[in-house]
């Protein structure tokens, strides 16, 4: 039998494999066609302290080879997500990772303490969010306010703290680093790139909030090598994700230094796209004689 | 997993106007599920386009296990599927949404149409005993109007006045003095506000099928909402989703 | 007869379509596909005051839907190219713009100096190469020594100078204020996102420098965004590029702000890039009745 | 403008081995300016995949305007290639770069191709009328082996001794004890690399057309350099273009 299971922070997930937050829900509508209990984790949509509406539509517009997201993290609040969401993920067994997100340090924090008695493994902090005016990206893209922010987000979890990055920075190792002095367990990315497209029959731009968040496999070169840059620069474990298409992607990801992969875009073009991932990753270990997939975590330097 | 992502086949494919073509799929069983004003997911088998459309579907022949839609080539997708002749593979998932509800026998409805949400209401002519007036809109050239004729009063409306009614489809209501209880309809936004309010001044049951951006088509993604008077129970704030709680809904629960 | 002819920086070019650096050589073997008299203007491969060699093979791989390149600015230094290719591009009716590149700012300015007597309409100054160890990006990444090396080219430089930006900052927008700042008369934008591919199956980085620029339709997006902010920013005339394949691209760009456009890793794919692209933007004039395609130049805010 | 771009038709396409097939194409008058060791550049229809792949040139039939290509399945792109049946459209760029030289009737040369070196070894075959011995290499599973019987003594190497010699070409042409006064090759650059060692030891002129990762094909990029003994006319450095001034090299002016 081949080992499969990774370690995030003292988290062991059967296989590498989790959803990226913001393309999954929080597994209700991907259950029909993936059985959850298959994944490594399932990431939810980012949730804040209040509800939040949203942008305005058009909030998606397709790209080449990727699209791009304004959806300005619409979420139906903390309470909601509590009494709702993680009972329906509980009847899976699969680790539960909540994303959360705030506009001031305090929202993150009121989150963050709500979680601390639920059945939640694992924390995503996002501070890289491209589509909101406050919070999120902002937070991201300077490194002492990414230290700041992951310290005061420290202090309050009870759960680790996966603090997801924004690649759009000069140097992904400076915000890595901070997120490492502020105590992160462990660090996701990429987050999505900020993208603008423009209808020219209609003149207009193709989503309402002008610019929004590239994904899928067009960015994959960027998040590949962000991934291995910080994997060089920080000894947290690393949840490598960016247009994640097929178990080759995956393995890409894994060899440049992740311990764990996020699939995001592939869902909306193939809905089974999480369990053939799974499927492939076993089937690359068995061709090539991989015994535990530890041993390709950051193997191609 | 009866809503699965599937393979499926072109029975034929026919040009109707200029942009519109009409195809018919061999889609297995999953049809036995599909009503009026649902839709599918087409995905393109080029790689550099990644999400689906959503097509809604024109016509269901449950006993062939066949669907028809009728789309309009708006770019290099449905380019691509206007392209696919008899016997070429086509990847769908669906039926997807809520459709138009059932409709009591002594009713009398419109069922309006507007450009390329013409099609869906083809079906639900089809399926409905009630008593119709069927009114369509186009800005110039028509399609699928002699289709509707087996199921109803047709009336027309084009923008130039090449055919019926001069002016939107409310125009041809005028002009032929129509009346009825309900109101079911599908097209573009400013005709479905304008439908919403004329049902409101009538105190006339209206549905409307709306339209948005998608990327997931399954109600994860939150893409495509729209606007809600009230809070809705799933999002928690003033929207729901097209693709999962709509594309059908009742006018008044939505803001144009 | 509808206008076609744009100005970057008091030099008029017939047509807004150009050739992205480093992809067109200095004309010669596009010359057998496209008739350069066609063209806006030829951006010729970065030319250095000496020969550089470049980086080892391979130098690109194909990624999904564009491709990572470290050539590594090989050329064949300054002498050969003044001797060489001015004279084979004089032999058309087009607008020469030189890409300049160098490893310190005494490299730019040789470059620049020898080329003062001759008969080339623009300079493009490459800091954003990230291919290069030393130069290139480090000049691209920082506004102040982007605005310093730009001060110090315009102060040698006889024809109006073009900086050409680097995609992978934070904040595009404080570099082309920068080069502004400095003196520039026009920002080409964007160079390539640094990327990387890992060849699973040999463990292996596909490039041999490791990590290499990230062009094509992939990238679009980040490009349209990146032109949109600078437009707003300043007030020199831009040069768009990025992932340009079609006719709708290059408008996609003008009406983000970009008076002229770059053609780069489309060439590859069809020889006939530029020359299509030019026909198509005047199909689309015709179409929406454009007088004048200097109407299209930022008109989506 | 005569080696434009354009798009063909595929004649024919087999299966020779495992991963390597065989397709015909019918390419018009791109095909009289041809000769062995040029190269076509071949076009994927997929957007997400925007490099032509360069393949060898294994054959040209210049009454019937048609060329042959023989491809190792190494990726996506190669392996839609293969699933082309007669009929279909293909894309292709050439012929490009510099093949094989003549060769006068009084010489010998060895013809050695490993791998999926060998097919362009088949025209040059066909078309040297001097004595040859041809030295093929292969991993396992022979192919395009019997079509050389035509041309030359046909000597077999397999890694696993599983046909001919075991180990490489270098070991057939020792165990068989050949000689010449040439060579000309195709294979990995290992092989060409003891190739390029041993014409030097037995003083023989050698050619080597040689492989590495292409973008434009035509000498635009600088993407497929060689590293060159001395200063390059063109480059002005110590390199090639493996693209534009080869594929084939003569030994001693590169480095492997």
């Amino acid at each position: 039998m081949r080992k499969t299971s990774v370690n995030i922070a003292g988290v062991e997930l059967k296989n590498p494999v989790m959803t990226a937050s913001g393309t999954f829900g929080s597994g209700q509508e991907y259950g029909e066609f993936v059985d959850l209990s298959l994944l490594g984790g399932v990431v939810t949509k980012g949730v804040s302290n209040v509800p939040w509406p949203g942008n305005p539509a058009p909030r998606i517009a397709e790209t080449y080879g990727g699209m791009i997201n304004a959806i300005g993290l619409q979420n139906p609040g903390i309470d909601v997500f509590v009494n709702r969401d993680i009972p329906y993920l509980r009847q899976y067994d699969t680790r539960i990772i909540v994303n959360v997100c705030g506009k001031t340090a305090e929202d993150y924090v009121g989150v963050v303490e709500r979680l601390a008695g639920e059945p939640v493994d694992l924390l995503e902090i996002n501070i890289s969010c491209p589509n909101v005016k406050e919070g999120g990206i902002a937070f991201g893209q300077d490194p002492k306010a990414v230290e700041a922010i992951t310290r005061e987000v420290k202090n309050h979890a009870k759960q680790p703290v996966i603090m997801k990055l924004s690649p759009n920075v000069t140097d992904i190792t400076a915000t890595a680093k901070a997120a490492q002095a502020g105590g992160a367990d462990a660090i996701s990315l990429i987050n999505t790139l900020t993208g603008m497209k423009i209808d020219i029959h209609k003149r207009a731009f193709a989503v309402a909030n002008k610019t929004g968040g590239l994904s899928g496999p067009a960015i994959k070169p960027v998040a590949v090598r962000m991934v291995y840059q910080v994997a060089q620069a920080v000894k947290l474990p690393i949840i490598g994700m960016g247009g994640i298409m097929t178990a080759e992607d995956a393995i890409e990801f894994i060899l440049a230094g992740a311990s764990a992969v996020s699939v995001g875009t592939a869902n909306f073009h193939n809905p089974y796209a999480t369990a053939e991932i799974i499927k492939g990753i076993e089937e690359y270990m068995e061709r090539y004689g991989v015994q535990d997939i530890n041993e390709l975590i950051g193997a191609v330097r | 997993m009866g809503k699965g992502k599937r393979t499926c086949v072109v029975k034929s494919q026919e040009r109707l106007a200029e942009d519109v073509y009409s195809m018919w799929i061999q889609a297995g069983d999953m049809v036995q599920e599909a009503g009026p004003g649902q839709f599918i997911s087409v995905y393109s088998k080029d790689g550099s386009r990644l999400l689906p459309r959503p097509i809604s579907i024109c016509e269901i022949d449950r006993p062939a296990g066949a669907l028809r839609i009728v789309y309009r080539t708006v770019g290099e997708g449905t380019r691509e599927f206007s392209e696919y002749g008899q016997g070429e593979s086509v990847d769908i998932l669906g039926p997807l949404g809520n459709g138009f509800p059932e409709v009591s026998r002594n009713k009398e409805v419109f069922l309006i149409g507007g450009g390329i949400g013409i099609p869906p209401m083809l079906e639900l002519a089809k399926s409905l005993t009630c008593k119709k007036s069927i009114i369509l809109g186009y800005r110039d050239t028509l399609f699928l109007n002699q289709e509707f004729e087996a199921y109803g009063d047709v009336y027309v409306a084009t923008e130039d006045g090449s055919a019926g009614s001069r002016g939107n489809v409310l125009d041809a209501v005028r002009d032929h003095g129509l009346k009825a209880d309900m109101i079911m309809a599908c097209g573009p936004t400013p005709m479905l506000k304008a439908i919403k309010a004329y049902a409101e001044e009538h105190h006339m049951e209206c549905y409307l099928s709306l339209e948005e951006k998608m990327a997931c088509g399954v109600g994860a993604c939150l893409a495509c909402v729209c606007q809600t008077k009230e809070v809705d129970h799933h999002s928690n704030v003033h929207n729901r989703r097209i693709c999962k709680d709509g594309p059908v809904f009742r006018a008044e629960e939505v803001i144009l």
